[in-house]
Order: C-alpha cells, then structure tokens, then sequence
C-alpha cells in the first residue's frame, strides 16, 4: 500500500465520484495536485464530473491544505472537497 | 491547553464551562460563541442539517486554530467543539469558548475562533429542504473575508 | 425581549441559552461572556467578594442597556444576569447573552453589553485579603475607555 | 413624607456617613445636587468625610445618573455612591 496514493472524496465530489476513497497508482508523471486531478479526470464519468467544478475544488495533502502545485507521491493521503462551510 | 472535539452528541455549555475553569481561579472572563442551525435559508424553509468533516485533518485544524489563538491573546484555555451528523433547526452546531484574565481578550478570541473555523476546518454543510430536495451550502465571500481581517498567521 | 436579573444565587448557562431560544430556531448565533472572581487583585490574593448593588435603579439600567444594544444590532433577545452578595474566587459574577442571525452581530452586542454594564450599572465590588482587611474597588480609567469606543447612547 | 427627600448612600460612602438611607428636609435654599452635597457635609462628621472625595462621588435622582447641577426638590431620590465597579 506504500506505493498507492489514498485518495478521499468529501460532500459533493464524494457524491459525484461516487465514493468517499480509493487507493490509486498514477502514473510516474503524475508528480503534483494538478497533475493528479488532470489524471484522475480520465478514470471515470463521476471522477470528470466532480472535477469539472475546477476553482471551487480545494485540496489537502496528508490533511494540510494544498495548492496545484503541491508535491503529490506515492504513500500520500490526498483529499478533494469543496470550500469549507462548517462552523 | 485547548479542548478541540468533533461528535455527533450535543453539548452542554455549562459543563464545558466548568471544565475550562476546573481547579482554577485565575479567569476573569470566558467568552463563547454558539452556532446553532437557523430554520431558513436562502429564503427556503430547512428540515434539516447534515454536517460532514474529514476525520483525522479536522482535529489537526482545529487544534493549530486554537494554538493560533493562544499565541495572539493571553488566554488560560480554549474550548472548540463542533458537531457532525444530521441536526435539526434550533439544535447547537459549534461552541467556541475562550478564558482569558481580560474580558477583551477573551471575546476577541472568541470572535477569531469562530471566524477561523469557518474558513480553516474541514466541516461541509448540507440542507434538507420541506420538498425533501438538498443542497451543499455554498462557502460565502462574507466568511472569507471575516477571517482575513485577522491576517495571516503568524 | 431581553431578560435582565439581578441575584443572589448561581446561573445555569445551559439553562439561560435554552431560555433565549426557547420555540424558534431563526437563531444562528449567541454570543457570551460570563465574568468569574480572580483570586488576585493587585498582585494580593483575594479570598472573597462582595457585590452591592442599588436595587430599582439597576434593573433599569441593565433593561436601557440592553435596549441600546437591541437598537444597534438585529438581536433576537439578550439576557443580561449580575449576581450580588459574597462571591468566592472562580465563582461567575455576570453573564451576558446576546442572540442573532449574525454571528459578528451577536458577538459585538455581547463586547458592547458587558463594556457598558461595567460603567453604567450601580454594582460595586469589595474585596476581602487573606490577612482579613477589605477594600473597595476603583473604577478603572480602562474600562470608561472600553464604553467610550461605543459612542455616545443615540 | 412628600415633603421629604430619600437619600441613599452605597459603598464607600454607606460606611462613611454610617447608614444606607435617610429621609431629610434641607433648607429651601437647597434646590440641586451641588447644594444638596453642601447641606449634607454640615450634618455629621460622617457626612464630611463621605463627601470630602468630592470628584469620586457619583449622584443619581430619582435613579438616573445626575450632574452637580441638575435639580433636586422635595420627593425625589437621590442616591450618592463611588464610580461603578460591576462587572
């Protein structure tokens, strides 16, 4: 599993890709948050659906949040959600 | 020094109250903030609200709020406890507490706590409306930009 | 709509917070301060204090101020409680609660509630020292400074 | 007792005068808060003392603030007592 990368869904992207996570091997040339959002696009019908939402899709890498450009690699815990609405 | 929960079960104030001043005598103020679910939204009647978090990450977020918090105000002890799952208008969301020396303090600490939460903690909002549609709560501007006026942390 | 007491006996918050949003849920926020006895006044440690008030004025001065407030923000209700008599360190002096579908609103309604009540409610404050003198508090440049960033009352 | 007017003292100056409250009927002459102030410091030792503060002495009439110049006459209230310390 140290060579998967765990990738976790929250509220509307959970509910478009259809699942709340999954363990994926992207790739070498998948190396960033962007790199992997192009790729994960490609999986499924759900998967570009959720991530057609582009802007309004915020990331955290190992639960920091994660610009575009952040550094993604296997082992890493990766979530897509939308802008938070708590409190 | 803060207390920082996620549950589904609501919370009693006056218990989390004492447990902030337990065996001390050093608190001149608390300050609190309580969120609670408002019955409308957007003008459209609401039956429910079901709150969703990231589990592992909003512990951590709230804990570095709170340690945030505590390097800008004297403070002797936070509190910030949110509620996840499904919760019915009228019902308490989030309790903010904040014990400080200095009554100011304490409320402006309070007031960061909760502004800090809205934009910074991984929690999402879902409404259930009468006609049993639902909807994911948009993030508002207004949240955004009530954080910022606290600047970046340090 | 604002609950204004004066008392002997403990306040419940659970209780009082309950009380404000007894039967409606257009609620989104309650903002809170309660003041406890310090057990050091002056760098002496304090073993008690003693509240005295002036009954009949003061109700009337707690129910204008909280009617200013109710002026100034959209409040749906406000309770404000200040307990006289012998108070021991740790114990709550004063509870402020101040309700909206704001939370910015309900948190400085709550700021405004207790800067006032310090400065335009009759309560005075003696402290008792370990070695069994007493001493009056004085009023504090700090907290006159604290009302007047309020403004004048419209 | 209409003829009278209430006076009150809290605090500092309850312990100096030596009572909470009495019923007086000053000279005519006394007609505001600055008289009145007057008149008491003549009628015990306590008084004087209790007034020798002067600026600290806080006025109320008829249970709204007061200044030294504002009008007392027969049946009013008026409350004498240090800057509020509540809170």
């Amino acid at each position: 599993m140290a060579g998967t990368i765990h990738v976790l869904y929250f509220a509307w992207l959970r509910e478009r890709v259809g699942r709340s996570e999954e363990r994926l091997s992207p790739p070498d040339s998948v190396s960033t948050v962007a790199g992997l959002i192009d790729w994960l696009k490609t999986l499924s019908d759900g998967h570009a659906r959720a991530f057609a939402a582009g802007p309004l899709v915020r990331c955290a890498v190992n639960q920091d949040f994660a610009t575009p450009d952040a550094t993604v690699k296997p082992g890493d815990e990766v979530a897509f959600f939308p802008p938070v609405t708590g409190g | 020094m803060a207390t920082v929960r996620v549950q589904e079960a609501d919370f009693d104030i006056t218990a989390e109250v004492a447990a902030l001043g337990a065996g001390r005598a050093d608190i001149g103020g608390i300050g609190s903030f309580i969120g609670t679910v408002r019955d409308v939204a957007g003008g459209r009647t609401i039956t429910a609200m079901t709150l969703e978090h990231y589990p592992g990450m909003t512990e951590r977020a709230l804990a570095r709020i709170a340690a945030e918090a505590e390097g800008r105000w004297p403070l002797l002890g936070c509190t910030l406890i949110h509620r996840v799952g499904r919760l019915l208008p009228g019902e308490n969301i989030v309790l903010v507490l904040a014990a400080s020396p200095h009554r100011h303090a304490a409320l402006e600490a309070t007031a960061f706590l909760i502004d800090w939460l809205k934009t910074a903690a991984p929690f999402w909002k879902k409404e259930s409306f009468a006609d049993g549609s639902e909807a994911w709560v948009d993030a508002r501007e207004a949240d955004t930009a009530a954080t910022e006026r606290w600047g970046r942390p340090a």
